[in-house]
């Protein structure tokens, strides 16, 4: 009874707590965005100025997303199969991103490569344009995603050992076979939620690319930037429906997710049963499964 | 003496799946009784039900003639052993121990005097500040031991105890296990899926299939005389014929269809050295192992291939001599009854039904 | 060794797509303007501060068709928006405009101190390169139910006051001047109960955004505060955009802000694009845009059309000059928005 | 990992020249050099310079308005988180899955439209603020609105971190302190906590380390006043705007000693939960 009491006052304030947080924003979003009807929605989000942004803003996930994946694929590999002097260094380094004010992010950028920074005459004498200009907030991106990936892939690498890959490598297959055939199937999934992850915080990032774009608009402008830019326009109406489509993209970012996770967890899942049929019988599921379902109730 | 737990037509389900199907027994006070059962016959569940981890769906759970279904697993006196020992990682073995006294809000010098003592009983003298993941398997399961019966508890209720114990140390903790708890003269109730564990341990033992009791009683009973067809195909090396009438001395008999041979059941002399030339039938022995103080053998009787024993000290056979075999013994079964056989042609004692 | 070769490769290949892309797309940026030809289209960057963006969007589409017609030749102008201060720090940094139309002379002298911007910029156009000119007013709620009329009435305790940050935004400079002026005036050039007076005006202060639309958003669409120290055309715009909710008050003082225009010579030699810098910033004086200035509560600098405009503006209103009462910008920002100078001193406990 | 970890032994699995080679390099070119500018930047200035931009009343008011509203919020979110993740995992509720899944919003949502929609809702007649303009509580402009918007942006980090350590522990531990006799509440706090308590303590970290810097989403709430309600995030920007960069470079080093500090504590925190697990 006592437990059940718990267990409805947990469960209250944990939704309670989501619906104030996480639900009350997004609910405040979509009323804002259709508050003045469909048409004025539709113009917003058909805008030039914010088709171009939305443009920009796809590019640059693409690119810094990429860039990253392959990173973290290779740093996930270099730091979990090989021991190495300087290894926990370069993995605090690699996390710096992770504790670094977006702002301090852009502003490093400009350092190095605005006008005043130390790679300005190399620039301009190749006549290249890094900040203020869809590098730098690539760059700027990349930066703020950088550890994304590879912080989803070591903890898995880690927990599997290298026995599998050492058996492979002494029967001679070569690193690629290795990677494709040993280790990829087991880190796909860890793979795709870290591809997400970093999608989702790519195609919001705000404050690194807010020092680093220069709010050129049609150029420049990136769809956050793009939602302040609305904002300041007295165009508060269509700030919340451009805001809507970044909404809705996270939100499908989030399905995604969940999708990727059961799946992932599935698979994980089936895993311990073989191990476990293999120490105790198969039927040691049915008992386990019986305790969860047991307590549960 | 009294009995201690009783258990009266237990119903147990999880989702579709039937745990406990009427299940009744008791266990007499001080008695140490063994759950025995293959994995998913529902002994976990028995147990975790007395512990009063699980609620039954219906029956009723007695201790020490007390209904006990609505106490709360905490109240009810009882020690636990998991089969994992769950120790608090977060805790020395020390403070492990002292958690249920502590509870109890015994005095410190209680608990101290307490803790000292029951870690020589255990053998974990100089462990108390480490922390598990500091200890052996083996270790770890003292400790569980200890902590559960800290509180003085009248009734020790231990999951698969030995499962996660590497061969050599289970053999010494059983021995060990057995004393202690006769020692401390608690009412002692452990599951397993080992016959060989539980015929060793138990003053008696339990078997369960299905969410069912299959029989109950000390283990040389349930040996001898099986009172199910699972009980005799469960217990002891069995195998099981469906022609068993193509032995010599063993008439097919309406209502069994088959039977349970087990390798002390058959006799194996070469050929040439029979006692009772009249029961014997010539078998081939196809394989031989061996298995320290005795020779296993694959043999092929009548086109059925049964194992036997051999001893190392008869005269040695090589693979693929055909030797003289009389059978002594079988246990016949039928629908839900079995019933064992004598060789009819050794002499003339009926057979007995149990 | 070879097969091992191939996915490598294919990476490597993709590494270098992706820099190269975005590396190509940089440089895409500076060589597409940089066509001499006058049938070319050319494309220009204007980098202004925030009030202005309903301005030029007007007046892009005037110089349009004006250049088509003059020169022949298709513009396309790309604009950014944003506190003048930051916006003149991204131009230094490096964001690429050709022309600066900036809230202060300033921000456009530290464009200069930069090497961006020849200096005596300040008289290549007409009346100190400052085509309009506007003032600064009072926005106050409809009805004005808190009485406000004058600076005098916005220090007292329990008045809420909206105004950006004069550290980065150019129109709250103006606002902190207009109000010291008012005091300086009140207390007969006592410098010390002056401070104490805008001591008293910002610690009614709220909100202090890092620009004057950011203020005004605040004031207008999330509905903070009593009264918001306003550009005057940010303020007829906010009636505009939401009539019968708010109303203007003009104090008895105030400045003339003169927002300033510069060709950034050095992007637009590098691009060639002076030609067409020098007759953006220039045709801003034609009648055409001066209306249209005017239409955008802009005072014209012309005073012929800013009379066309006298029904609008309070011209009446007394209005000190930077230079004249304060010295120059130069000199002002030392004593009043360094660090550690009076808007410091005025926020230490 | 510590299987093969002794110096000298011979790597069998190929790769190591490449991966080491590419993640040295990726992290040098877009981590390390770009940190470093702001050493170069700082190299230009005298000591006294800096320790006066670093240490100003003002910028001293900055960080204490960042670190006190960051490690409120992550305090808030480590009691919200830890019970989120028990939920979660613990109990079986209608919308449980949807929940779960939307943990993650505050990550996939960009933090601007996070801003607009939290000050919206915040505003004194907004769905939020308006249950507190009652009680005389603003929350939009003031400390309470920054510490909102930074309890948004942290949700995900204690959930995320506590949730796993929940899952793995199992009813063992519970049913065994359960068997001692003992009640909930101690079996909670004397059992289960000790267990989650470094993974909540990472998430803390996480969730305080990501407050301190963020910027997008706190900009539209907080009224940066100074002394009051400006962050260091907008006060950086602030000494850009005025041309001031070395003084913006002193600020960012202090903020980047702050997280690295966070960092450190959490990789302490972390060493402490792996050692655990090999038990």
């Amino acid at each position: 009874m006592v437990d059940k009491i718990v267990k409805c006052f947990l469960i209250v304030i944990a939704c309670a707590f989501a619906l104030l947080m996480l639900g009350l924003p997004l609910a405040a979003v979509a009323t804002y965005a259709l508050r003045e009807g469909y048409g004025v929605f539709i113009a917003a989000i058909t805008d030039p100025y914010a088709l171009s942004a939305l443009r920009l803003t796809l590019l640059t996930t693409v690119i810094s997303v990429s860039v990253n994946t392959v990173f973290g694929l290779f740093a996930a590999w270099a730091l979990t199969r090989f021991s190495f002097k300087g290894r926990s260094l370069l993995t605090t380094v690699m996390d710096i991103p992770f504790a670094v004010s977006p702002v301090i992010a852009g502003l490093v950028f400009i350092l190095v490569f605005g006008r005043i920074g130390w790679a300005a005459p190399v620039l301009s004498f190749l006549n290249l344009k890094i900040v203020f200009a869809l590098p730098g907030i690539v760059l700027a991106t990349i930066f703020v995603t950088f550890p994304f990936v590879s912080r989803e892939l070591i903890p898995v690498l880690n927990a599997r050992g290298v026995a599998e890959e050492e058996a492979a490598a002494l029967m001679g297959a070569s690193g690629w076979k290795i990677f494709f055939r040993i280790t990829l199937p087991h880190i796909k999934w860890a793979l795709m939620y870290g591809v997400i992850l970093c999608s989702a915080r790519a195609l919001g990032e705000f404050g690194a690319v807010s020092v680093v774009s220069g709010h050129l608009r049609g150029k420049t402008n990136t769809l956050p930037l793009h939602v302040e830019v609305l904002f300041g326009e007295f165009h508060l109406t269509a700030a919340f429906a451009v805001s809507s489509i970044l909404m809705l993209i996270a939100i499908l970012t989030l399905i995604l997710k969940t999708v990727v996770e059961v799946k992932g967890k599935k698979e994980g899942a089936s895993a311990i049963v073989e191990l476990k049929g293999k120490n105790e019988g198969a039927n040691a599921i049915v008992e386990l499964n019986g305790i969860k379902e047991g307590s549960s109730v | 003496m009294s009995d201690h737990v009783r258990l009266e037509g237990i119903n147990k389900t999880f989702g579709g799946f039937k745990a406990s199907d009427g299940v009744s027994f008791s266990i007499k006070e001080g008695d140490l009784a063994g759950l025995l059962g293959p994995s998913g016959s529902g002994k976990t569940t028995i147990l975790r039900m007395i512990a009063g981890l699980e609620r039954p769906d219906s029956g009723d759970i007695y201790i020490a003639d007390k209904r006990v279904n609505d106490i709360p697993a905490g109240k009810r006196g009882i020690g636990f052993v998991f089969q994992n020992y769950a120790l608090f990682r977060y805790m020395t073995v020390g403070d492990n121990i002292a958690f249920g006294l502590e509870i109890q809000k015994k005095s410190k010098a209680f608990i101290k005097e307490r803790v000292e003592r029951l870690t020589k009983i255990t053998g974990l003298d100089g462990l108390l500040s480490r922390f598990p993941e500091e200890l052996s398997g083996g270790q770890k399961q003292r400790v569980a031991f200890a902590r559960a019966i800290a509180p003085e508890p009248r009734l020790l209720l231990l999951d698969e105890p030995f499962a996660a114990i590497d061969a050599k140390v289970r053999k010494e903790l059983r021995t060990w296990l057995r004393n202690t708890i006769s020692e401390l003269g608690i009412t002692c109730v452990f599951v397993t899926h080992d016959q060989e564990e539980a015929v060793e341990v138990a003053d008696n033992i339990i078997v369960t299939n299905r969410g069912k009791v299959e029989q109950s009683g000390p283990p040389s009973a349930v040996y001898q005389n099986p009172a199910t067809p699972f009980a005799a195909e469960f217990i002891g090396q069995s195998e099981v014929i469906t022609e068993y009438e193509r032995l010599r001395g063993f008439p097919k008999i309406s209502g069994f269809q088959s039977a349970v041979i087990r390798p002390e059941f058959i006799e194996i002399r070469k050929v040439g050295r029979e006692e009772r030339p009249n029961a014997s039938q010539s078998g081939v022995a196809e394989n031989i192992y061996f298995r320290g103080d005795r020779l296993e053998i694959d043999l092929l009787i009548a086109g059925m291939r049964v194992t036997a024993k051999y001893s190392m000290d008869a005269e040695s056979l090589s693979p693929g001599e055909t030797v003289s075999v009389v059978v002594n013994r079988l246990l016949l079964l039928g629908e839900k009854t079995v019933t064992a056989q004598e060789n009819s042609l050794l002499n003339d004692a009926n057979p007995i039904y149990i | 060794m070879k097969k091992q070769s191939k996915p490598a490769r294919i990476i490597i290949a993709a590494l270098a797509a992706a820099i190269m892309l975005s590396s190509i797309s940089g440089c895409g940026q500076t060589s597409a303007s940089a066509g001499q030809s006058p049938k070319a289209p050319v494309e220009i960057t204007n980098v202004s501060y925030d009030p202005t963006r309903e301005l030029y969007e007007a007046y892009n589409k005037v110089f349009q068709a004006y250049w088509k017609a003059e020169a022949d030749q298709d513009v396309t102008i790309v604009q950014s928006h944003g506190g003048s201060g930051k916006q003149a720090r991204s131009v230094l940094e490096g964001n690429e405009a050709d022309v600066v139309t900036l809230a202060l002379e300033y921000d456009i002298a530290e464009l200069e101190k930069g090497g961006l911007i020849e200096p005596g910029w300040v008289n290549e156009f007409e009346k100190n390169s400052a085509p309009y000119t506007s003032t600064i007013v009072f926005l106050v709620r409809k009805d004005n139910p808190k009485n406000i009329e004058d600076w005098d009435d916005i220090v007292v305790p329990g008045i809420e006051v909206i105004t950006p940050d004069p550290k980065t935004s150019g129109g709250a400079r103006w606002n902190f001047l207009a109000a010291w002026a008012f005091a300086l005036k009140l207390y007969s050039g006592d410098e010390a109960q002056t401070t104490q007076f805008l001591k008293d005006l910002y610690t009614n202060v709220s909100v202090l955004d890092s620009g004057a639309r950011g203020s005004t958003t605040t004031f207008v669409e999330n509905g903070k505060g009593d009264v918001l120290l306003a550009w005057e055309n940010e303020a007829f715009l906010s009636l505009k955009e939401h009539p019968g909710e708010f109303e203007i008050v003009t104090p008895s003082v105030s400045i003339l802000a003169q927002p300033s225009v510069a060709i950034v010579d050095e992007v637009a030699k590098k691009r060639g694009t002076e030609e067409i810098a020098k007759a953006y910033l220039q045709h801003l004086y034609s009648d055409e845009a001066q209306k249209l200035a005017g239409e955008n509560y802009y005072r014209p600098s012309n005073t012929a059309i800013l009379q066309e405009f006298s029904s609008t503006f309070d011209l009446s209103l007394e209005l000190v000059e930077i230079d004249k009462d304060f010295g120059g910008w130069e000199a002002a920002t030392a004593k009043f928005f360094a660090d550690d100078a009076i808007f410091d001193q005025i926020y230490e406990q | 990992m510590g299987a093969f970890g002794k110096r000298g032994k011979a790597r069998v699995i190929p790769g190591f020249g490449l991966s080491m080679g590419i993640t040295v390099s990726m992290v040098s070119l877009i981590v390390i050099v770009p940190m470093l500018s702001i050493l170069v930047i700082l190299s230009g200035m005298s000591l006294a310079d800096i320790w006066k931009a670093a240490t100003e009343r003002k910028v001293l008011a900055a960080y204490w308005v960042s670190l006190s509203a960051s490690f409120i919020a992550a305090v808030v979110n480590s009691v919200f988180g830890v019970i989120l993740a028990w939920c979660l995992v613990r109990y079986k509720f209608p919308g449980r899955r949807l929940l779960d899944g939307f943990i993650e919003l505050p990550f996939a949502l960009p933090t601007a439209v996070a801003g607009i929609a939290l000050t919206t809702l915040c505003l004194p007649d907004g769905w939020i603020g308006r249950l507190f303009t009652g009680f005389g509580i603003s929350i939009s402009y003031t400390r309470i609105g920054i510490t909102v918007a930074l309890i948004f942006i942290g949700i995900p980090f204690v959930v995320r971190s506590v949730q796993p350590v929940l899952e793995k522990l199992g009813p063992e531990c519970e049913e065994a302190a359960q068997m001692l006799g003992a009640s909930k509440t101690r079996t909670f706090f004397k059992v289960i906590f000790p267990e989650i308590m470094p993974a909540a303590l990472t998430g803390f970290g996480l969730a305080f380390a990501r407050g301190l810097g963020e910027y997008g989403s706190v900009i539209f709430i907080a009224g940066n006043i100074p002394y009051k309600t400006q962050i260091v995030p907008l006060l950086i920007m602030s000494k850009l705007e005025q041309f001031n960069y070395g003084d913006a470079a002193a600020i960012a080093l202090v903020m980047i000693l702050f997280s690295f500090f966070i960092l450190f504590a959490i990789n302490l925190a972390q060493s402490k939960i792996s050692k655990a697990e090999k038990g």
